[in-house]
């Protein structure tokens, strides 16, 4: 069995427990084994993404349990792709917050690392009360990063964040107990088999469990109704924090794909396609949802939050037509939109930095010292998130916009799409110029420098739109061959007979 | 016994979930943990109701079910993490804003709304 | 099972059950805080000793060897009962409960 | 050195050894082996926690004060069950009852042992430790409580703990 | 590679022009002049290719997934527009030199021109839409740049966001417009798209199509009514406005209708969507071109008018008419551009540009007044000039229209009119700036003649209409041809390029709109006066509005719906999962299944009774806190009586234990808390709250009715089967979570640990003042360490210790485990703190309790990983019987291990958790000092 | 008879645990219910056993104990809370 698939899992752990005993070791000493542990991480995904490449499906058996019986990790395309996006993500949130914000308390690189390994699992795992494990992982460390920093800000949305998700976590186990009641199974692959033969009384259960779990999903990756929690809670949070949280949301679009394309896919008889007719409005809503809040927004940091809803609309829309192409065009815009706007949200933090007590408001205020600097990865990234050639948010834009066939559904993507790109247009116009431009010659005392490594770690962020145009082709072979990959559950479920350890081929 | 236990959920369900609308921090903890009664016995269930067939081998003739045993315990334990958490932030939300309203003020939306405006972009 | 055994399983069991439930009855009954006090220790001391106790003779002699861990509970239970009861008795006190109006030597009083 | 490794609260050690045979089913190798190691260690690990051991002198006699003591508790609950059923109506009465004995684990015992035997409560020990203040439920007169109290109870603790 | 070479040197040297910036002015401008003479001389020896209607392509491949190619394509319309880009480009960095102030931001200014340069060349040369697209957009940002050059100016701010949102909103829908193309072909490539007119016209995406590229088109050369960001567009810097705002960007859309004029023109909906909105924008830009006071706002509308005047030629569909299209093209970039800078000369000489205080400049600048006169009389369409002949052109096609009845009169008439306020605004440029008497109140007095090399631009310009003017066939007629040639897509009509084509009915337009514009300037303060009742709209302040007024109902309406209500969040969230679970659960109705329903024991029933009654109990006097507690406290009670009921000791234990802890915990943070809640709901919202509740409980139970009666099979056989030779341990459950399921359970402790450590940051630096009594008012007793408690408390400690050795060790074969040993001692540990307080316990436990949870995490990964040295995969359990005089067998099991790390981590975590909100207070509170304590 | 005795003996101790809940909810003071709520959990390890002897299982005592060690805190910390206020200080 191959340990790779356990390096995302316990490269994090093994720091974190370093971590925790380190807690009043030396802040640099600290810092080192922190972001080392970051970037190990890093490569192990990468290893993993070149792995996952041939298309096979890879499978770790925890205890040397055949599944369905013991839980399993499976990378396959999709996850190993989630994982590196969450990779990269992180190594330059973890860079960013070596500029300062990881001081206040000593749990921040714990928690960071926890995090990080409770996204893994979330992407990794095989089994769907894992699932559940992985999310509380990576929920209760989130409460902790929320939280970090100080002052009486977070505090309210932070309560409002932890409180609904335990509420989506409640409802989480209900569903899992529901499915379970029903097939015997937690298995993704074995569910998938069962759920075809459900029937009766028994497809009723089934089918609440899988739309009450779509709730949940759609809390986490923050569709309307239910994404009112998150742009407070990201206004709010500290910038690297807010910055990792961009992947929050696409966990839940992660969980989405990976639970009902497979579990309720189109081979899924009565239960095929579950939920999914919900999801293409409410997707659309929630995208024109996103543009009203950031033409509402006052600060950048909520403008990005809202940013982050109008992603996720973007996002579900496609995934919700669930074809090879829209599935394809989703996850390529995903790549995009994770990295660009966590790059934004550091963007943020460093404009704040040099404005006073004017900080990222929308208003005017004396002149940065590094304007020209920061309007540049401004004017990227918002390029960038609002789909405007040539970043990587345009491909991707492009790429949904060709994935639909043309009848309503197109009518409806399109100029939901496109009056919200315009909107997004005239949003960061405005909010750019009042920004960097209107400036007024106040007796500011001389706003300090930047500090190199937090720039470093939001020019990096914002320039990965520009590397993946770059590596555009090669990005877009990955996607359509993991959308292929997703659209034919048969071959996921050839997991249930691997090999052990020990055991007779 | 199957009536009776569903509707022990259901009314475990029905008090959580309106305790859980209340505006204060401590009900809303009491909903959540009268929330989580509920679904920890929900999940127990899955594996059926039955006595004296405890999953012990040697003990019985027949075992229950003991998967959603063990899913239950990982769901009591950490839902006993969940709830300290969310009591402790409730106590940070007080020693904030000097109420224990889920909302950090009396309930005044406005003017919260106009608080976290002011603060928003502060640290 | 011989008789004697079942008799004396019989007895310990009601014993117990008609303390436990009349130390109830006491704590449901009784006019003020201070006397209901005094209701479940009757629970604790006979009533749960003397079910305990039908728990050992009864495992005793289906076989299963010699088991007194019942013992143990009772001896927590012996332990920690009282501390329970002063606790609650300190803390009636400080919040002044009332007592019935016939006690006598009220602390509050003096 | 030889002190961490002997039995700091040998009474201790020997209660724990008994707990855990209580706990094992039945008495084996392993089980001797298993309390022994636990008689030992749990007292090293908790010592911190006994500034003052008990000033434990006879405690021969404490097997002869539980069986008073369980004896009291049948007859007394038999009373009090009396009590409860009937309609009459009990005369009960705070008693401040002056403490003789000194150490706190004595004076624990003490209430401990007032509070479990039926008919009464130990409500309250005073800050200079010198009065118990107890709740009786049916008490004619505070001396009879007192008294009982005294020769039944507090006479044989003064005798273990002197 | 010469055509990507073109594209992408002016990117290059936006990049390295900056570095010339220290320089000086001169420098930079040199610098900055490269790309466009490397471009000239590259394009040059293609010229023979496609001066007959050939085409170069060069083309390599880059996302042949989306469709897009570098794929490049010079004919000779591109080869037109790549000229005037290049040339007039090549001027205007000679201009911008003297125009700009030394102090000005050089770098950044030449570096956006540069940029701006090559998103053009990338227009007129892509081969492909979609990179045509790319680089349309790209020039509406480098406009929006540029326009916004002096951010310090409001109204630069301003004109650059509504530039930006007009034609980068265009853009948007030529995007969409582009991609129905796409669909419809199948292919980007220009070179399919344009044989595939038919196919297109014929499908029934066109008019939507045609309508999404026209607006892509329309917007980006202002056409009515989408004319009004250009105008403002003029807060730019002049060297801009001439080369962006006249000559070259707004080009890109009459470019645009003449790219695609083969695959979309001919069909009645182009004629007229593009005619009328052509004719609408020639009249109306013409009109208000003559009451503009400010120099480049005349110039502005005249721009306006005149590209409406090229679209409307476009749309009459004659093959004559576009190519008088692309004549006027030319014409219009050569006029229009000299005269902006000449009008950034006056500006920059007098310091103003309003007409009304400019008067009489031809005494002080005469060459200038010169050049402009000559400009402005080719913009009125003055014979021998550049301007006329195109002119002619248009009025000659206005007649030839085949229109119904009294309609086809509105061309021409509509064009004479259009001459008429043509030539008034040109006699007006030329009388008000150059004559009218004297200046007034210039801010530069006396103004003088620009420097010499600030001129050489606009005279060459001017030179170039006049020779047009006057030698039309030898200077652009092979230009005009292949040019044609490319627009019509070969079949380039006869056309005569000479300085007058006899006296006919166009000629006599002229003479009409000659005289008439005269007449009209003449009679000026009458048309001033009328004009002047009209209120003058400014549409920035319009755009300015309509933005804020947006932005306004954006904010009201995000804090109507995100109000930063928890309350409404959570009814959002739950009335969600009702409506999703709603139909299965209304199908499924009442369903009882195939097992049936076993009878009910009334124990079991009256204890369930009990918990029913508690629950509501609490929800119902929630507001009195600490009985609801106790009430809540009886509910998880029984919940763990019913689990031993069913069969589940683990559970149970797990329960009880877990409850006592969280009673602890809640009773830590009551002392902070209110001991009331009040009463706030409004009874509206009680009722919906308790409905919500209702059909959420009403489903729970549904669902478990028939859930529970309905038989079913589990994987859990297997666990069943192989516990005990598989895992070593009787207790299945157990040996699912540290076996078969250890990676939950794995999860499971690095939840509590983060949870403790979360809540240890959280409260690290806050204080919370507790109330001073209870709610009742009593004070709160000074007796702080009850003298029995802390009796109990040491023997409990060893005792309880004891015990959860006990559970600890049974766990993997009896009910019991690392998880509920760890909690045994934990509370164990925690009457400590109870009886003897924080800081006597703290002092007496050697440990930290990050520490200890960290070693707990490291032994159930160490236990993990273990299994890699043989070999097997992460967390796979072993175990061995072993034998030891007088010990006996006993068995030695991996998972001992990672229980025992379960066990550290659950007591350093609940410690930590618990410790450390006791910790809240900053200082003990008037306790009195101990007598009893002596250590 | 043994039979007999215990479902008496069970019908009692849940009847003991009902009139517990009346106390509980009727209080009238705050350590009313707390002392109800102790007794209550008394009452819980006498159920766990007669459950116990019922099933003719042992495997439930381990739970009786974990009351008999563990269920007091709650109530320590309960008055101690209404004394003291603060429980860990
Ligand atoms: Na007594
Ligand atoms: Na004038």
């Amino acid at each position: 069995m191959n340990h790779w698939l356990t390096a995302p899992i316990l490269i994090p752990l093994i720091g974190a427990i370093v971590q925790t005993f380190m807690g009043y070791a030396p802040i640099s000493l600290r810092r080192t084994l922190a972001v080392a542990t970051t970037l190990l991480l890093l490569a192990s995904t990468l290893v993993l993404l070149a792995m996952a490449d041939d298309g096979s499906y890879r499978v770790y058996a925890f205890g040397n349990w055949q599944p369905p019986f013991g839980i399993v990790l499976v990378l396959d395309r999709l996850a190993a792709l989630m994982l590196v996006i969450t990779s990269i993500l992180a190594l330059f949130c973890h860079l960013f917050s070596l500029g300062g914000s990881d001081e206040g308390n000593r749990q921040f690189h714990t928690l960071f690392l926890f995090q990080l390994m409770g996204l893994n699992i979330a992407f990794l795992t095989g089994d769907l009360f894992n699932l559940f494990v992985a999310f509380e992982v990576l929920l209760i460390a989130s409460y902790g990063l929320l939280m970090h920093g100080g002052g009486t800000v977070r505090t309210v949305p932070g309560l409002h964040y932890v409180v609904l998700n335990l509420i989506g976590s409640a409802v989480f186990l209900i569903s899992v107990g529901m499915i379970y009641s029903v097939t015997g199974t937690l298995n993704m692959a074995d569910l998938a088999v069962k759920v075809r033969e459900v029937s009766g009384e028994n497809l009723q259960i089934v089918k609440a469990g899988g739309m009450m779990l779509l709730v949940v999903f759609a809390l986490k990756a923050a569709l309307l109704p239910l994404c009112f929690w998150l742009p407070k809670a990201y206004a709010t949070a500290t910038a690297p924090v807010a910055a990792l949280f961009a992947v929050m949301t696409k966990v839940g679009v992660y969980a989405i794909i990976r639970v009902y394309l497979l579990i309720f896919g189109d081979a899924a008889g009565p239960v095929a396609n579950l939920g999914m007719d919900w999801v293409f409005p409410l997707a659309l809503i929630t995208l024109a949802m996103g543009v009203i809040g950031a033409l509402g927004a006052d600060n950048f940091r909520s403008l990005f939050a809202w940013q982050v809803i109008i992603s996720v609309g973007t996002l579900l829309a496609p995934i919700a037509l669930g074809s090879s192409a829209s599935l394809s065009a989703a996850l390529f815009y995903m790549i995009s939109t994770t990295w660009t706007v966590a790059g934004l949200f550091l963007v943020a933090d460093l404009v704040a930095s040099q404005r006073g007590t004017a900080l990222d408001r929308i208003v005017t205020a004396p002149k940065m010292r590094h304007r020209t600097f920061l309007s540049v990865l401004y004017l990227l990234g918002v390029l960038a998130a609002a789909g405007l050639p040539p970043l990587s948010g345009f491909l991707g834009k492009v790429l949904i916009l060709n994935s639909v066939e043309p009848g309503p559904q197109m009518a409806w993507l399109w100029s939901v799409l496109l009056v919200g790109s315009f909107l997004s247009l005239i949003v960061y116009s405005r909010a750019g110029s009042i920004v960097f431009w209107r400036t007024v010659d106040g007796h500011l005392e001389k706003p300090e420098s930047l500090k190199r490594v937090t720039s470093l770690a939001a020019t990096g962020l914002i320039a990965m739109s520009i590397v993946i145009v770059a590596l555009a082709s090669p990005i877009n072979r990955y996607t359509e061959a993991t959308a292929d990959q997703l659209l034919n559950p048969e071959s996921y479920i050839q997991i249930l007979d691997t090999t052990m350890v020990g055991e007779d081929t | 016994m199957e009536l009776m236990y569903a509707l022990v959920i259901g009314t475990l369900t029905a008090t959580g979930v309106y305790l859980l609308l209340r505006g204060r921090t401590f009900p809303v903890v009491l909903g959540l943990t009268m929330l989580s009664y509920g679904v920890n016995l929900f999940l127990f269930s899955t594996g059926r109701l039955v006595a004296g067939q405890q999953p012990i081998i040697g003990s019985s003739d027949t075992y229950t079910d003991p998967l959603p045993q063990a899913l239950v315990l990982t769901a009591i334990v950490i839902g006993f993490a969940m709830t300290a958490f969310v009591v402790v932030m409730s106590l940070r939300s007080l020693a904030d804003h000097g109420d224990d309203h889920v909302d950090g003020s009396q309930g005044d939306d406005s003017q919260a709304e106009n608080k976290h405006r002011k603060e928003g972009s502060g640290q | 099972m011989s008789a004697f055994t079942e008799y004396l399983l019989a007895g310990l069991l009601l014993l117990g059950g008609a303390f436990t439930l009349i130390g109830a009855i006491g704590l449901a009954k009784l006019p003020d805080f201070y006397t209901r006090l005094h209701g479940p220790t009757k629970a604790t001391t006979l009533g749960v000793g003397a079910i305990m106790l039908s728990s050992v003779v009864y495992f005793t002699t289906q076989g299963e060897g010699l088991g007194i861990s019942e013992v143990l509970i009772t001896v927590f239970l012996f332990m920690t009962a009282p501390v329970s009861a002063n606790m609650l008795a300190k803390a009636a006190m400080h919040l002044e409960v009332t007592s019935v109006d016939n006690t006598r030597g009220k602390p509050w009083e003096q | 050195m030889l002190d961490r490794l002997s039995f700091p609260q040998p009474w201790l050690s020997l209660i724990l050894f008994v707990t855990w045979q209580f706990l094992s089913e039945g008495v084996s190798g392993g089980s001797v082996v298993l309390g022994l190691i636990l008689a030992w260690g749990i007292p090293q690990l908790t010592r911190g926690f006994w500034p003052d051991t008990p000033a434990f002198r006879k405690p021969g006699k404490m097997f002869g004060y539980l069986a008073i003591l369980l004896w009291d508790i049948v007859v007394a609950s038999f009373e009090v069950a009396k009590l409860i059923l009937s309609p009459h109506k009990p005369q009960p009465a705070f008693v401040r009852y002056p403490l003789t004995l000194k150490d706190p684990m004595a004076i624990t015992i003490l209430a401990s042992t007032i509070s479990l035997t039926p008919g009464t409560v130990s409500a309250d020990v005073s800050d200079d430790q010198k009065i118990l203040l107890i709740h009786a439920l049916d008490a004619r007169t505070d001396d009879e409580v007192i008294n009982s109290i005294h020769n039944r109870y507090e006479k044989p603790l003064m005798e273990m703990f002197q | 590679m010469s055509l990507p070479l073109v594209v992408f040197l002016p990117f290059l040297g936006a990049l390295f022009a900056p570095l010339f910036a220290q320089g000086g002015r001169t420098a930079i401008a040199i610098a900055s002049s490269v790309p466009a003479l490397i471009a000239l001389a590259a394009l040059f020896p293609l010229w023979p290719e496609v001066a007959d209607g050939g085409i170069v392509l060069q083309s390599y491949e880059w996302l042949p997934f989306i469709g897009i190619s570098f794929s490049f394509r010079l004919d000779g319309l591109a080869l037109l527009f790549a000229l005037l880009i290049l040339i007039i480009g090549l001027l205007i960095i000679l201009y911008a030199r003297y125009y700009l102030k030394p102090g000005e931001n050089v770098g950044k200014f030449y570096g956006l021109l540069l940029c701006f340069k090559g998103s053009m060349l990338g227009i007129v040369l892509s081969g492909n839409l979609l990179l045509m697209l790319i680089f349309w957009e790209l020039t509406s940002i480098t406009s929006f740049l540029l326009i916004g050059f002096w951010s310090h100016k409001k109204d630069a701010r301003r004109g650059a966001r509504m530039a930006l949102a007009v034609t980068g909103g265009g853009g948007l829908a030529l995007l969409a417009g582009i991609l129905m193309i796409g669909n419809i072909v199948g292919s980007f490539e220009l070179d399919d798209v344009l044989a595939a007119g038919d196919q297109i016209k014929a499908h029934s995406l066109y008019p939507i199509a045609l309508t999404l590229v026209l607006l892509g088109a329309f917007t980006k050369s202002a056409q009515f009514p989408f004319h009004f960001w250009l105008p403002h567009a003029m807060q730019a810097p002049t060297p801009v406005s001439a080369y962006l705002h006249s000559a070259t960007m707004v080009k890109a859309g009459v470019f645009l209708m003449a790219r695609l004029y083969p695959a979309l023109a001919g069909t009645e909906q182009w004629f007229y969507m593009v005619s009328f909105t052509g004719m609408a924008t020639l009249l109306i830009g013409a009109y208000v071109a003559m009451f503009k006071h400010d120099l480049k706002g005349l110039l502005a509308y005249s721009t306006v008018s005149h590209l409406g005047l090229i679209t409307l030629l476009f749309g009459m569909g004659t093959k004559l008419a576009a190519v008088a299209a692309v004549f006027h093209v030319i014409n219009h970039a050569t006029f229009k551009a000299s005269l902006f800078m000449a009008a950034g000369i006056i500006d920059h000489e007098t310091g103003t540009r309003d007409m009304r205080k400019i008067n009489g400049l031809l005494r002080y600048m005469p060459h200038t007044a010169t050049l402009a006169m000559v400009a402005a009389s080719a913009m009125a369409g003055v014979p021998l000039l550049n301007g006329f002949l195109s002119k002619e052109m248009f009025f000659a096609e206005s007649l030839q229209l085949n229109l119904p009845g009294w309609v086809a009169w509105l061309p021409p008439v509509i064009a004479t009119l259009a001459g008429i306020f043509s030539v008034a605004y040109s006699a007006r440029f030329v009388h008000d700036v150059f004559f009218n008497g004297k200046p007034i109140n210039l801010p530069i007095y006396p103004p003088h003649e620009p420097p010499r090399y600030m001129k050489i631009p606009v005279e060459i310009l001017v030179l170039a209409c006049i020779m047009v003017g006057m030698f039309p066939a030898f200077s652009v007629g092979p230009l005009l041809y292949s040019a044609s040639f490319a627009t019509l897509g070969g079949e380039v009509p006869e056309f005569e390029l000479t300085i007058l084509h006899g006296f006919n009915l166009p000629l006599l337009m002229s003479v009409m709109a000659f005289v008439g514009g005269l007449l009209m300037y003449s009679q000026r303060q009458k048309f001033f006066d009328f004009h002047a009742r009209f209120k003058e709209i400014d549409e920035k302040a319009v755009f300015e509005s309509i933005v804020h007024g947006l932005v306004d109902k954006a904010q009201r309406l995000t804090a109507a719906i995100e109000n930063g209500s928890l309350q409404r969040y959570a009814v959002l969230l739950v009335v969600s999962v009702i409506a999703v679970a709603a139909l299965p659960i209304l199908n499924l109705g009442l369903f009882v299944g195939d097992n049936g329903l076993t009878p009910v024991d009334w124990p079991t029933a009256l204890l369930a009774a009990v918990l029913i009654l508690c629950a509501i109990g609490t929800a119902t006097v929630h507001r009195e806190r600490f009985t609801a507690l106790v009430l809540i406290s009886v509910v998880g009670l029984v919940v763990a009586l019913t689990f031993a009921r069913f069969s589940a000791p683990d559970l149970a234990m797990t329960q009880l234990s877990v409850e006592v802890v969280t009673i602890v915990l809640l009773m830590l943070a009551m002392y902070y808390m209110p001991s009331w809640t009040p009463k706030e709901s409004a009874g509206g919202r009680r009722a919906r709250d308790i409905l919500i509740a209702l059909i959420a409980g009403t489903g729970m139970t549904l669902i478990t009715l028939a859930m529970l009666t309905s038989p079913f099979n589990s994987i859990s056989d297997f666990f069943l089967e192989n516990s005990k030779p598989g895992g070593g341990g009787y207790n299945v459950v157990n040996v699912i979570l540290v076996d078969f399921r250890g990676f939950d359970t794995l999860g499971e402790i690095a939840v509590l640990a983060i949870a403790a450590l979360g809540i240890y940051a959280m409260l690290k630096n806050t204080t919370l003042t507790p109330p001073a009594g209870d709610a009742k008012g009593h004070a709160w007793s000074r007796d702080a360490y009850p003298l029995m408690l802390q009796q109990l408390a040491r023997p409990m400690l060893a005792l309880a210790l004891m015990v959860s050795a006990y559970i600890f060790l049974r766990g993997h074969n009896l009910p019991g485990g690392g998880f509920i040993a760890g909690l045994i001692t934990a509370v164990a540990l925690l009457i400590q703190y109870l009886a003897n307080g924080m800081t006597w316990t703290q002092d007496r436990i050697g440990i930290k309790y990050h520490n200890l949870m960290g070693l707990g995490l490291m032994f159930a990964t160490i236990a993990g990983v273990g299994s890699f040295a043989f070999g097997y995969p992460f967390l796979t359990s072993t175990f061995a019987y072993i034998t030891w005089p007088v010990v006996g067998k006993f068995e030695v099991a991996s998972a001992l291990v990672f229980d025992l790390g379960v066990y550290l981590t659950v007591i350093g975590a609940t410690l930590l958790a618990l410790v450390s909100i006791g910790r809240l207070t900053p200082m003990p509170h008037p306790a009195i000092p101990d007598p009893r304590e002596n250590s | 008879m043994m039979t007999v005795a215990l479902y008496a003996t069970i019908a009692m101790v849940v009847l003991a645990a009902l009139l517990n809940v009346y106390r509980l909810i009727k209080g009238p003071d705050a350590p009313d219910r707390v002392l109800a709520l102790d007794t209550l959990y008394v009452n819980a390890i006498a159920l766990i056993i007669l459950l116990g002897i019922t099933l003719g299982t042992r495997l439930y005592l381990a739970s009786a104990l974990l009351i008999a060690v563990m269920g007091f805190v709650g109530t320590v910390a309960m008055a101690k809370y209404l004394k003291r206020g603060s429980v860990i200080e």
